[in-house]
């Protein structure tokens, strides 16, 4: 065992920074490896608990996702409004929010908004299960926690992101609908004529690949940062904190590849 | 078998055991005593691959763990069954649930015999009437019950308690010794004790290694420990809070 | 007459549609130390967490130096709880402070104590060994210092009323006869009312002046040992081991 | 407990996968505008694909009927199927079934911009009715986009093509202007040879202004004669309406002319020759006569100083443009 340099320079901060997230991000590859691993070995898969997981993470969520996908939408109306008003162009409104919520807004929305609700509860959940020393008892066992416990997780975090995403892209239009004419005073026709006229299954499609991804980064982060708490309630804490902070992260730089490479 | 050649392990700068050499031979009750944070747990965690010696190595059943990878370590603990000393009990799952959890992994078994079978665990520790609670609706002594029926499920060749009775009554301490010595005695198997419960310990015990300040200071039979001459082990076997004994 | 540090009086208590507690009669008698007995699960944590003024009787009364608790009024309930040292089962101890803070925090808490913290602190991990260790995480201590610490804690303000659940669990004979050995000492220092909930019937039988047997969340003996020998109850005896 | 709350966990679950599954592929049908209603396709041809996406809309007249399928780069490769023609850019479009009558031989295939923001679409004007309609995988030749830049672009392609035009015939150019030089002289060469008839025409005008002022005291016999002149300007105006009628006309010719150059001059000197001139000298003096007859009119006849500048003014113009009255018939 190393004992830490002591350095309180500026430098030696930045640097220790760096290091620190070199770790976690190997750490993280890591981890995705196994889970890829235990994902072939088909005997790891474990009904219940991925049940109980797609339940939690799911069903749970849905009621927020809806929340923020409404408003989201009605978001997008809103700002494309006052271009709209300024050019008169009302066909056009159908087409920025969908292209808006389907691409961009509605899948980094849904995400961020999945990894605080559903993310963080994974690491408090792995992390409190690592403190009270239930990873362990797995582990004696002979039961592979990453099999049992992460695979499960990992699963249900994509599989539930993209379907959240894909209703939530629904209630997102019909929030933006309600506001169209709430709010502006154009006929929602107009408004869905739009949409169906922009010819958007690209900017849908790439939304849901987008989920796909997202789910997966908030998955590894999140069960990341709770299978390496240490020092108690305090541990767990720090964990959830790192966990919300680098899904966000994540989120934005997957999301910035996919949109890069997509066109 | 296990055995345990100069195995060293420190925790930052405390040697929490230092060149332990001990070989646990099969069929006995062997009973690892001490105060506490001396290294009894860590000790016995070596022996499921927890923990990792930083020197020296460990031979189980004549084969070198050293480079045991984690499956390698799935198939040893599936024989060699520990029990922590804190009850670690999935607290997601009910009692019942979380005894036919292993039942359910390792066995090709249907949910409902799975759960049958828990139940004929759960019987032998007494807490068949308690099955559908959650762990955190029953005190410890219950949970340390229901989580040394869930090692037994396993059907390992060695059981490893750590501290089994901390924490019992009376009457549920009476219980578990009479449930070491049937698991040695009539079904054969191997059993290391963690215990200060010096009750249990001379009635129990096949053999009993005194670990103190990271280093075996006894190893040998209850006689032969109730003999000793040594003053550490004599205040230990007392109990008296005087002496040179230091915890 | 008797005095009583504490009384509770035809308590029951409900928790998840179960009754827990069923029509309990304790009287505590001030000055002395007493043991609560019985087999796991039958509800001794809770009546000391009931003493704690932690678990309200869901039907019943709690007394606590000669007055009924009213649960609802927050201010006088404080006060009585800074005459309460409890040490909990599971220890209970804040982990993101070090040993001096966490004995040093019933004191923080106490504006008529918060003179010479320090000097109190020292004092009590003296009393429990521990002395030199203040700066020290809680994390790298052993599982029995650790119960030092909580003791410390429980003991350091001085409490009238000293509530112990469990407090030699997991610990070795040697260590185990030092912590009752502690717990007399602090009585017998301040005087106050101790109880233990123990499962360590030998050295119960040395330190307590008076038994409380529990069984399915009922009391169902109080009184000496002698008392005990002669109760016709077989569960006194089996708990007792008399 | 445990197996119920798994069950209506299971039961939710699903209902939630089902739900979101369905939305999904009605989603993808609705913006893929997967339609039950079958598919043409046909092709065109152009220059330029003018950054026309795949999956751009079709319209006729406006009306959505399909979008684009494929567009494909030949850049100059031939067509063997259709007559080895060259190809630039062969846009594949998806059609409606429906809209295929709809589309004439002669219909008119054009990539448009559709709103502000410049999104691309293909415009087909049907073309005209009773013609045969379009086979599905049939080709068409696409017409030049009518975008800014490109109208600019071929503006700019006229301009050069007329430069080279004029470049290449400057000497027909020329001589064109020397004969139409030359031909303005002779005209006034005419006149000049013929002074004696114009003095004598000035003279007949003035003895014509000196019989007016006699004839001035009878009132009645004025007002006729102004009557009577200016129904004879209204009869000159009308002889000259279709002269300025054809000038559109003319002005073609002219640039027939022009190409035509020499041809043309030839043709005027010919109708100098034909004196054509002499003829007109003696139609004015014919009229200078008819005028010394009604000697009494006169003087109010040039009294009206519009119809004696409108005389004047086509007399200049008949000086300056002689060949006005030449190409009359």
């Amino acid at each position: 065992m190393s004992k830490p340099v002591e350095t309180d320079s500026f430098l030696g901060n930045f640097g220790r920074t760096f290091i620190t997230a070199f770790q976690t991000v190997g750490a993280m590859t890591l981890l995705q490896l196994r889970i890829f691993r235990s994902l072939l070995a088909i005997k790891n898969f474990d009904y219940d608990e991925s049940v109980t997981q797609l339940f939690k993470i799911g069903v749970r969520s849905l009621p927020v996702v809806i929340a923020t996908a409404a408003f989201v939408g009605a978001l997008m109306v809103v700002a494309s409004g006052n271009f709209v008003r300024a050019t008169g162009a009302t066909t056009l409104i159908g087409w920025a929010a969908g292209t808006a919520v389907f691409s961009e807004v509605g899948p980094i929305l849904i995400g961020l908004m999945f990894s605080g609700r559903v993310g963080a509860n994974n690491t408090a959940e792995l992390g409190t299960m690592v403190v009270t020393n239930q990873i362990d008892a797995l582990r004696v066992l002979g039961i592979n926690p990453i099999g049992y416990l992460i695979v499960p997780r990992f699963m249900a975090m994509i599989v539930m992101l993209f379907f959240l995403t894909a209703i939530g892209d629904l209630f997102a239009l019909t929030g933006g609908a309600i506001t169209c004419r709430a709010v502006l005073g154009i006929d929602m026709r107009i408004y869905w004529q739009g949409i169906l006229d922009s010819n958007l299954l690209s900017e849908f499609i790439m939304g849901l690949v987008k989920a796909i991804f997202f789910g997966g980064a908030i998955a590894i982060v999140s069960c990341h940062w709770g299978l390496q708490v240490t020092g108690g309630a305090r541990g767990v804490g720090r964990a959830v904190n790192d966990s919300v902070v680098t899904s966000a992260i994540a989120i934005f730089m997957v999301n910035f590849f996919i949109t890069v490479l997509w066109t | 078998m296990i055995e345990y050649v100069n195995v060293t392990k420190q925790f930052g700068p405390l040697t929490v055991l230092d060149g332990i050499n001990l070989t646990i031979k099969d069929g006995e009750i062997t009973y690892v005593i001490g105060s506490s944070g001396t290294g009894k747990s860590v000790l016995v965690k070596h022996a499921v691959g927890l923990l990792r010696p930083d020197a020296g190595r460990i031979l189980i059943d004549n084969i070198d763990t050293t480079d045991f990878n984690e499956r390698q370590w799935n198939q040893i603990r599936m024989r060699y069954a520990l029990v922590f000393q804190h009850p670690t009990l999935f607290d997601s799952m009910s009692l019942v649930d979380n005894v036919a959890l292993p039942i359910r992994k390792h066995q090709k078994v249907s949910k409902p015999a799975a759960k049958k079978s828990a139940m004929e665990y759960l019987e032998r520790v007494g807490m068949t009437t308690k099955a559908d609670l959650m762990p955190s609706d029953v005190g410890p002594g219950e949970r340390k019950r229901v989580s040394i029926a869930r090692a037994l499920t396993l059907s390992p060749d060695c059981a490893i308690l750590d501290e089994p009775t901390t924490g019992l009554d009376v009457v549920a301490s009476k219980n578990i010794d009479e449930m070491i010595s049937e698991l040695s005695k009539s079904l054969g198997k191997t059993v290391i004790v963690v215990s200060h419960d010096l009750r249990s310990i001379f009635g129990v015990a096949d053999r009993i290694v005194f670990l103190y300040k990271g280093k075996i200071r006894l190893d040998g039979s209850p006689s032969a420990f109730r003999a000793s001459d040594d003053p550490v082990v004599r205040q230990f076997v007392s109990g008296e809070a005087s002496g040179p004994m230091e915890t | 007459m008797l005095q009583y540090a504490a009384q509770i009086l035809d308590a029951s208590l409900t928790l998840n549609d179960s009754l827990v507690l069923d029509q309990v009669f304790l009287q505590l008698e001030s000055g002395r130390i007493h043991a609560l007995v019985g087999a796991g699960g039958s509800g001794k944590t809770l009546l000391l967490r009931m003493l704690a003024t932690l678990l309200q009787p869901s039907k019943g009364e709690l007394h606590l130096f000669k007055k009924a608790i009213n649960f609802r009024d927050l201010k006088s309930l404080r006060q009585v709880r800074s005459n309460i040292g409890v040490q909990f089962q599971n220890l209970a101890l804040f982990d993101f402070l070090t040993v001096g803070q966490n004995v040093g925090f019933p004191l923080e808490q106490d504006s008529e104590l918060t003179k010479d913290i320090s000097i109190q602190v020292k004092t009590a991990l003296d009393s429990v060994g521990l002395d030199g260790r203040q700066e020290h995480a809680i994390s790298a201590l052993s599982g029995g210092m650790q119960r030092r610490v909580a003791i410390a804690r429980a003991a350091v303000a001085k409490p009238k009323l000293l509530l112990f659940d469990d407090p030699s669990g997991g610990l070795d004979p040697v260590t185990t006869s030092r912590i009752f050995e502690l717990i007399r000492t602090i009585q017998e220092e301040n005087d106050n009312t101790v109880v233990i909930a123990s499962h360590d019937i030998d050295r119960l039988v040395k330190l307590c002046h008076i038994f409380h047997v529990v069984d399915h969340g009922k009391v169902i003996f109080s009184g000496t040992l002698s008392e005990a020998r002669q109760s016709t109850d077989d569960r006194v005896k089996v708990f007792l081991d008399v | 407990m445990a197996d119920e709350q798994m069950r209506r966990m299971e039961i939710k679950v699903g209902a939630l996968i089902l739900f979101a599954a369905l939305l999904l592929v009605f989603a993808i049908l609705l913006l893929g505008d997967y339609s039950c209603s079958e598919s043409s396709y046909i092709s065109v041809d152009f220059q330029t694909s003018s950054d026309l996406k795949v999956g751009a809309p079709v319209k006729i007249s406006g009306v959505t009927v399909g979008k684009v399928n494929k567009v494909e780069l030949w850049a100059g490769r031939r067509d063997a199927a259709n007559g080895n023609k060259v190809v630039q850019v062969r846009v594949i479009l998806k059609l409606k079934s429906e809209s295929l009558p709809l589309i004439h031989e002669d219909a008119i295939f054009r990539i448009s911009t559709l709103g502000i923001l410049g999104e691309k679409y293909v415009e087909i004007s049907p073309g005209t009715y009773e013609k045969p309609s379009a086979t599905d995988g049939q080709v068409f030749d696409g017409a030049a986009a009518m975008n800014i830049d490109e109208v600019g672009q071929s503006a700019g392609v006229i301009i050069e093509q007329v430069s080279t035009l004029l470049a290449k015939n400057e000497q027909t150019i020329q001589d064109t202007i020397k004969g139409l030089g030359q031909l303005v002289d002779r005209a006034d060469r005419v006149i000049e040879d013929n002074q004696e008839d114009v003095r004598e025409l000035v003279a007949n005008l003035k003895q014509l202004s000196a019989s007016m002022n006699v004839a001035i005291g009878d009132g009645k016999q004025i007002n006729e004669t102004i009557t009577s002149l200016k129904s004879l300007s209204g009869s000159i105006d009308r002889g000259l309406q279709p002269l300025v009628s054809r000038l559109p006309e003319i002005a073609n010719n002219l640039d027939e002319t022009l190409t035509e150059g020499k041809s043309f001059v030839g043709e005027a000197r010919d109708a100098l020759k034909k004196s054509e001139v002499a003829k007109l000298f003696e139609d004015i003096r014919g009229l200078t006569a008819s005028l010394a007859d009604g000697k009494g009119t006169l003087g109010a006849l040039l009294k009206d100083r519009e119809i004696y500048d409108d005389l004047i003014a086509l007399m200049k113009d008949l000086k300056r443009h002689p060949w006005k009255l030449l190409l009359k018939d």
